[in-house]
């Protein structure tokens, strides 16, 4: 439902929210999101949002809200937003945490309070929470596999590593490295910090350009497109990269014609909508793991032209997720099954 | 020419010199008021405990800044110092205790050391803490990467603690702003700091040494910072060492919304709980208001400078 | 020198010297030097304090007079010479009776009276309940010193006036378990005649229980009435010590090296009567503020307007007004330039040379659209160097240069501008007697070429130098005085006409 | 005390491109190639901090308390700004010109509060930065202007291995040089930064300098803004890490901290400093802990071993608003420097 129509809803989201009174016995849906500041959430409380006033409309759910904690990614500014939450009575609370310990006392004090708690897009030591979250080790590995085939199981590539010691990251640079062990063609010739961050892997790529030999690869963790400026600037050809998965990297790629093995991925905006339909699950009484692994969004390069159309350039390609689509992957968690696979959206929604 | 003119002086100097905490007084029921008006629950215990609990680790930090102002510096480090303290209190103090508090301990020697560097080689201390935050951001990365760990069981349930019939955040702020207020009013080391931000001169010609001065104000920083990062840390239950950057300004504006100055020579404790508070709460408010999340932080500076306003306007009343 | 509180010769000292010479040294300098970088502070003192006199100290400005106190006061060390407490080599805590009351107050303005207290006297204060202690100390000293001193001890000193902040810094000296010397410097600057004299009668009793007094001015009468002994230091040594008995002020001036400059206004001085026929540069048409009441008063082109009275009575205020002008009460027709005499705080730019200082003021007029023109810069600067002999030249960083060439430069500034009416604020203190004829010469000249001067000083004895003299007290006018009206005795006549004063 | 003060800060500039140097022979041992191009590249990179530390540098030569904690929030604001412009208009030049133009709004607002609420910098700064930062968010979301071509390949653009942003922002240095040297805004500045009050009785319109300062300041945060959007992207954390940056090269450039004197060469040394470092840590793979350690520790070195003893005495002074009351004229807290 939540696809194709864009972001437009998102400006007046809150305040239709706020006059949401009629709701009644009908849940109110509360999202605390720890931090506005890039794209991926923007589109992700976008998704959110028109996800919620389609159900509004429906009459699935009374009312909504969502609080983003303003500032850096700041744990103690969402704690307190939490806890200025759990004063309205929300029946299920669903929470993009700024940091994966800073809430687990709150999120207790939440659950005690009688309130639904889905945690989405981190993991988070909080028994009584749900979590629903993508695989690093998948991303990691359509980060690296991709792309070592691509550039031909040789060469040397540059590793631009994520948040460095943060629990994904060790992750995924585990798994980067097992399958680097796969190529033995293949050098890495120097690793930086790119932070998964487009403008750090930029300068810190462009640090260590003159100091190595020729690169053929760099496999980060969604920031090919400042890589490749990186590239640019220092007037090299642009090699194998992991792009973002927004529209300004997909249509950058499409644009100079970078058809070599690059590949964009990313975790999935989308998580927000599939922690909606959770938590309804949760309210109606149905039976949902704790913990759950939801797909990756990988885009390759068949695929690249129709996410490209459809993207605005700040906007990060997300699963469409509907109550259909997200019961199914549900039962292909419970059951161990092949993960769904929804439908790329179309330009005409 | 003075006494001539104004017989009366002292008294309207003391409301003047009053005249900005009440304002941000003020400006803190007006907004309990509208919170509660929203809200009706916020005017109970558990409403009252919830709001006010964020607040806390805000509001001691702001004491640790309002003691270096005293003497006329500032300190730009205090946010990922707390921030640290609670790196340190996720890990180092949960592995093994002991080790934990001498580091903590340690920190508070940190603070003291700086001051002394600060005060011999005559730097300005704004850009001497400055440079410290980094090391203090180095640290708690080098220490805890990412945000995680958890606090002790003894932090975590000072953090869940909760009194019948009393709000519990309160007892803390109530708590650090009586015992600074004593240490920074009452006391003869608090005559020392506060000459020492007033007139170092009339100090090392009364035989006081100013170096000391100086380093007691940085010692109480440095232990009220670790004590903002160890309530942080009960509430968060892990370490986190950017947590708290936001607390840096915060904290300035806080001391300032409180009455307090640049200039030194002035304690005011309870203007800077009042201060931390009012500042705290302002995002709850906000939350509460349904205001736009991208226009929340608009909104919250928009406040500080209409309560600054709001001072000017009282001062120029007073005068 | 400002307004003489007490009467020349009044109050003799009841005692001949042969009483007080007769007792044993308390403080004892030795041929005692100290250097501050290049400048040679004090070159070679000796001096002796004995038990129960008071001894006189006077000397021009920069003499030494601050520094030997601090050394006397075992503040500082002295780089060569001895100095000796009760004849032996003093320890610290020799030097804790030996307390010293400074010229420019060394209290805490953000501490209340009573923290004061402890900051300078907590040796003799308890541990515990100090504050009770020191408040009731400090009401008792103050009752005693200066009856109806309207100072609580729970004031804070910023919020005192200046009178009063000066009577605690002298209460402050006194309150100690022990007191040998008491060394007062400049102490009745910004007292009222009635402190001072309340002051004066204090001193002697404490002389009579067998303390040493040290007394520093530049009122010259107002030592004579109370000292004993008079001492003149005269660049960095004293030059001569003489019973105050039989001692007039005339004598004193010339053991202090001053040739006192007897003006002779009347001859470059204007017509008293071409006042009236001049263009008005300036007026204020009853102007009020915070020090101000009700003052009226106008500045004629090229007229030299003198602002007199005792110190703090409005007059800066008026110069204040007439730089920043309020629309409603003050009428400004010409630029203007302001000299301040606060040199250290609002005079130099410690950073810069004499040449920069110079023009920086001149600078917006000489600059076209905004860019400089060093050429012409230059040749302004060097034209004012020549001009008031300024030693070290442009290049010179102010700093380097002395107190009184720094001043030269602040006046040059405000000179080499354009402006039409300059304000000067008390410019001249702690100016040589050269300099300051050079600096009187200058502003005639100027005066001549059709500027107009406001001029505010606290030694009445300039104001000879204007062709119309306001007269201010509590903020008011109380008289105007026209060429051969100016005299310093009728300007001190006109200030405590009324009673009452400064507490 | 003031000469001393004066001999030490002599050739301050020296410190930073002392420490760049050091650093970038650090780089050519381990990595034993390329030192000329880690130059070139470094080159590229650092003009955006310097643009930013300039501003930065005149608001702290204007004196104690001054300084300007919006930039790292101007620059994400003007990113978004003059991207949009540029797209709207489809023209760069537009586009910068908007960016300026709104870093010089943003600072108008500071301006107004430190000038007319009496605020101080730092808290005016900080609440005028929360309003723009509130703006970037809200532009943000949605937004679908891509950055101008033209203006990125010119950014990228290297005859001879020399960037030419580089040789721009190098004129523009040269041009801030001559604003302090030539022109009487820039004495003026000089003057009110060493004294407030004496800089006010000769005769400088301290208001209307220090209003202009900040706008300069905004001004040139928001033409980093333009141009780094132009660079990289837009996005709304483009300059939070430019905030400590730019107070920091101000610092290691050799600008005197309590204002009176700024070295706007040193700006550019200090910026290759951070660069490179950047780099290094880069490359033997330290992680951002052993960075921010090393940026701290050599800030607290350099500031510890040059010493300071600004010209008034103690700290306290650094903050002091001297006219406490309207008597302050007559009154003093005993300063014995001279008779
Ligand atoms: N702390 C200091 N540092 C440098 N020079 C000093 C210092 N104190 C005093 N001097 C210099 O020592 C000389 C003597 O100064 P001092 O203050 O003793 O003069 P004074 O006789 O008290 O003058 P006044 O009558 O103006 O008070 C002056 O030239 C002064 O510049
Ligand atoms: N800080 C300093 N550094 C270097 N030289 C100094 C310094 N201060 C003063 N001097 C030099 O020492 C000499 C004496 O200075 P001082 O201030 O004592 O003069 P002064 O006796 O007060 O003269 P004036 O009557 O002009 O004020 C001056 O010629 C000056 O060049
Ligand atoms: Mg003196
Ligand atoms: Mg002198």
């Amino acid at each position: 439902a939540g696809c194709g129509s864009g972001g437009s809803g998102s400006a007046t989201a809150d305040a239709a929210s706020g006059t949401a009174g009629g709701g009644g016995d009908k849940p109110f849906i509360a999202l605390s999101n720890g931090f506005i500041g890039n794209g991926w959430r923007q589109t992700m409380i976008a998704k959110f949002e028109a996800a919620a006033e389609q159900a509004k409309t429906d009459g699935l759910i009374g009312k909504y809200k969502v609080v983003n904690a303003p500032g850096e990614n700041s744990a103690t500014e969402q704690v307190a937003q939490i806890k200025s939450l759990l004063l309205q009575k929300p029946d299920a609370l669903l929470i993009d945490p700024a940091s994966p310990t800073a809430l687990q006392p709150v999120i207790q004090q939440a659950c005690t309070a009688g309130v639904k708690v889905v945690v989405f897009d981190s993991a988070i030591d909080a028994p009584c929470a749900h979590v629903l979250q993508n695989s690093f080790v998948d991303w990691a590995t359509y980060a690296a596999k991709p792309l070592l085939e691509g550039i031909g199981g040789k060469g040397s590539v540059i590793v631009s590593r994520g948040v460095v010691g943060s629990q994904p990251e060790a992750e995924m640079l585990d798994t980067t490295k097992k399958i680097l062990a796969d190529y033995p063609g293949v050098k890495t010739v120097a690793t930086v910090t790119g932070m998964c961050d487009g403008a750090t892997a930029q300068k810190a790529v462009l640090g260590v350009l003159s100091s190595v030999p020729k690169v053929d690869g760099v496999i980060g963790c969604g920031d090919g497109y400042g890589v490749a400026q990186a590239f640019a600037t220092a007037g090299k050809p642009v090699p194998a990269v992991d792009f973002e998965t927004n529209g300004r990297a997909l249509s950058y790629w499409r644009d100079n014609k970078i058809d070599n093995g690059s590949v964009a991925v990313m975790s999935d905006p989308g998580q927000s909508v599939a922690a909606l339909w959770e938590a309804l699950d949760l309210l109606g009484g149905k039976d949902v793991p704790k913990q759950m692994t939801f797909p990756i969004v990988l885009i390759e390069q068949k695929d690249r032209d129709a996410w490209a159309s459809v993207l605005k350039p700040d906007e990060y390609a997300a699963w469409p997720w509907t109550q259909e689509l997200f019961r199914q992957q549900v039962e292909a968690v419970k059951t161990g099954g092949k993960p769904v696979q929804p439908p790329i959206p179309s330009a005409a929604g | 020419m003075a006494q001539l003119l104004a017989p009366a002086l002292p008294d309207r100097a003391r409301m003047r010199r009053s005249a900005p905490a009440a304002v941000s007084a003020v400006a803190l029921i007006a907004m309990l008021c509208v919170c509660s008006s929203l809200q009706p629950g916020v005017l109970t215990v558990e409403g009252l405990t919830l709001v006010l609990s964020a607040t806390v680790p805000l509001v001691i930090a702001a004491q640790a800044q309002m003691t270096l102002m005293a003497v006329g510096d500032i300190d730009l480090g205090i946010g990922n110092f707390v921030g640290l303290v609670t790196v340190v209190s996720a890990t180092l103090l949960v592995s093994s205790p002991l080790v934990g508090v001498l580091v903590l301990l340690g920190l508070v020697a940190a603070y003291a050391v700086l001051g002394l560097l600060i005060h011999l080689r005559e730097v300005p201390a704004l850009i001497a803490t400055l440079g410290a935050s980094f090391v203090w951001l180095g640290l708690g990365l080098f220490l805890l990467p990412t945000p995680g760990g958890t606090t002790p069981g003894w932090l975590a349930s000072f953090g869940a603690w909760q009194p019948a019939g009393f709000p519990a955040p309160l007892l803390p702020i109530l708590v650090v702003a009586l015992v600074v207020y004593l240490l920074s009013a009452r006391s003869a080391a608090g005559v020392r700091m506060r000459g020492l931000g007033s007139n170092p001169v009339a100090l090392r010609r009364a035989g006081l040494r100013p170096l000391t001065s100086r380093v007691i104000a940085y010692a109480t920083a440095g232990a009220l910072g670790v004590l903002s990062g160890l309530v942080l840390a009960s509430q968060t239950g892990g370490g986190d060492v950017s947590s708290a950057s936001s607390y840096t300004l915060m904290t300035v504006a806080a001391v300032i919304l409180g009455g307090g100055s640049f200039s030194g020579g002035n304690a005011v404790p309870w203007g800077a709980a009042i201060g931390g508070v009012t500042l705290g709460l302002v995002s709850v408010v906000l939350s509460l208001l349904d205001v736009r999340s991208d226009m929340q932080s608009a909104v919250q500076g928009v406040i500080v400078l209409a309560v600054l306003a709001g001072r000017v306007v009282v001062g120029k009343v007073l005068r | 020198m400002h307004v003489d509180n007490l009467p020349a010769g009044g109050t003799a000292p009841p005692e001949t010297d042969t009483g007080p010479a007769a007792r044993p040294p308390v403080v004892t300098a030795r041929g005692v030097t100290k250097a501050y970088g290049r400048t040679r502070a004090l070159t070679g003192v000796d001096l002796e304090v004995r038990a129960g006199e008071v001894l006189g100290l006077v000397g021009h400005n920069g003499a030494g007079k601050s520094t030997l106190m601090r050394v006397l006061a075992g503040m500082e060390a002295c780089d060569t010479g001895t100095v000796l407490v009760h004849g032996r080599k003093a320890s610290a805590d020799d030097f804790r009776s030996v307390r010293m009351a400074y010229q420019e107050t060394s209290l805490c303005p953000d501490l209340t009276v009573a923290e004061n207290m402890w900051v300078s006297s907590r040796h003799c204060l308890p541990r515990l309940r100090w504050r009770r202690a020191a408040s009731d100390a400090v009401r008792r000293r103050l009752d005693e010193m200066f009856p109806g001193h309207g100072v609580s001890p729970r004031d804070r000193v910023e919020d005192l006036s200046l009178a009063r902040r000066q009577m605690v810094e002298i209460a402050r000296a006194c309150l100690v378990d022990r007191l040998d010397l008491l060394i007062l410097d400049e102490p009745t600057e910004s007292l009222g005649p009635d402190a001072a004299r309340s002051l004066y009668a204090y001193v002697r009793g404490l002389t009579e229980t067998g303390t040493a007094v040290l007394l520093i001015s530049h009122r010259i009468r107002e030592v004579l009435s109370v000292a004993d002994r008079v001492a003149v230091l005269r660049d960095g040594a004293v030059t001569a010590e003489r019973p105050a008995a039989g001692l007039g002020e005339p004598d004193v001036l010339e053991l202090m090296g001053a040739h006192v400059a007897v003006p002779d206004g009347t001859g470059t001085r204007t017509a008293a009567g071409g006042a009236a026929a001049r263009e008005t540069a300036a007026e204020l048409r009853g102007a009020t503020a915070p020090g101000l009441r009700e003052v009226t008063l106008r500045v004629g082109k090229g007229e030299v307007v003198g602002l007199a009275g005792l110190a703090g009575q409005g007059q800066q205020e008026v110069l204040e007004r007439l730089w920043r002008p309020v629309r409603r009460d003050t009428a400004v027709n010409v630029t203007r330039a302001y000299v301040p005499g606060d040199r250290q705080r609002s005079g130099v730019l410690p950073l810069w040379s004499v040449g920069d200082n110079l023009i920086v003021t001149a600078l917006r007029g000489i600059a076209r659209k905004g860019l400089r023109r060093p050429a012409e810069e230059r040749a302004v600067v060097g034209d004012w160097v020549k001009r008031l002999a300024i030693r070290g030249g442009a290049e010179a960083g102010i700093t380097e240069l002395s107190g009184g060439n720094q001043q030269k430069v602040i006046v040059a500034r405000a000179f080499a501008s354009p402006a039409g009416l300059v304000l000067l604020d008390d410019p001249f203190r702690g100016v040589d007697v050269h300099t300051k004829t050079d600096l009187y010469r200058l502003i005639r000249e100027e005066a001549a070429k059709g500027r107009s001067i406001v001029w505010y000083s606290s030694e009445n004895a300039e104001m000879a130098h204007c062709d119309r003299v306001y007269v201010f007290r509590a903020g008011r006018i109380v008289a105007e005085l026209t060429g051969e009206e100016i005299s310093e005795e009728r300007i001190i006549a006109v200030s405590f006409n009324e009673d009452g004063g400064n507490d | 005390m003031n000469i001393r003060v004066t001999r030490q800060w002599n050739g301050p500039w020296i410190w930073g491109f002392a420490a760049a140097a050091l650093v970038w022979l650090v780089i050519l041992a381990i990595s034993g190639q390329g030192g000329g191009q880690t130059v070139s590249l470094a080159l590229s990179l650092a003009p955006y901090l310097v643009i930013v530390g300039l501003g930065q540098m005149l608001v702290i030569s204007a004196g104690p308390g001054n300084i300007d904690v919006s930039v790292g929030s101007v620059i994400s604001l003007a990113g978004f700004v003059s991207v949009a412009a540029a797209s709207a208009t489809g023209s760069a030049a537009v586009g910068i010109l908007a960016g300026i133009g709104v870093g010089v709004l943003v600072a108008a607002v500071s301006a107004v509060a430190i000038l007319g609420l009496s605020v101080p910098p730092i808290i005016a700064t900080l609440a005028a930065g929360l309003v723009a930062s509130s703006i970037t968010l809200s532009m943000a979301n949605g937004f679908t202007a891509v950055p101008d071509p033209g203006l990125r390949s010119a950014l990228n653009l290297r005859p001879a291995g020399v960037p030419l942003l580089a040789l721009a922002i190098a004129v523009l240095t040269v041009l801030v040089v001559a604003l302090l040297r030539r022109t009487v805004y820039g004495r003026s500045l000089i003057a009110v930064g060493q004294s407030r009050r004496a800089a006010e009785r000769a005769g400088i319109p301290v208001a209307r300098i220090i209003g202009s300062t900040y706008l300069l300041s905004g001004a040139l945060a928001g033409l980093t803004g333009a141009l780094l959007a132009a660079y990289i992207a837009p996005s709304a954390d483009l300059g939070t890490r430019y905030l400590l940056d730019s107070v920091a090269v101000v610092v290691i450039g050799g600008t005197l901290i309590s204002g009176g004197r700024a070295v706007p060469v040193g700006v550019w040394g200090a910026a290759l400093f951070f660069i490179l470092l950047d780099g290094l840590v880069n490359l033997v793979g330290w992680s951002t802990a052993a960075q921010n350690l090393l940026k701290g520790g050599l800030v607290l070195f350099v500031l510890f071993l040059a010493g300071g003893g600004d010209r008034t005495s103690g700290m306290a002074s650094l903050f002091r608003r001297r006219s406490r009351t309207a008597t302050a004229t007559t009154t003093s807290t005993g300063d014995d420097t001279d008779g």
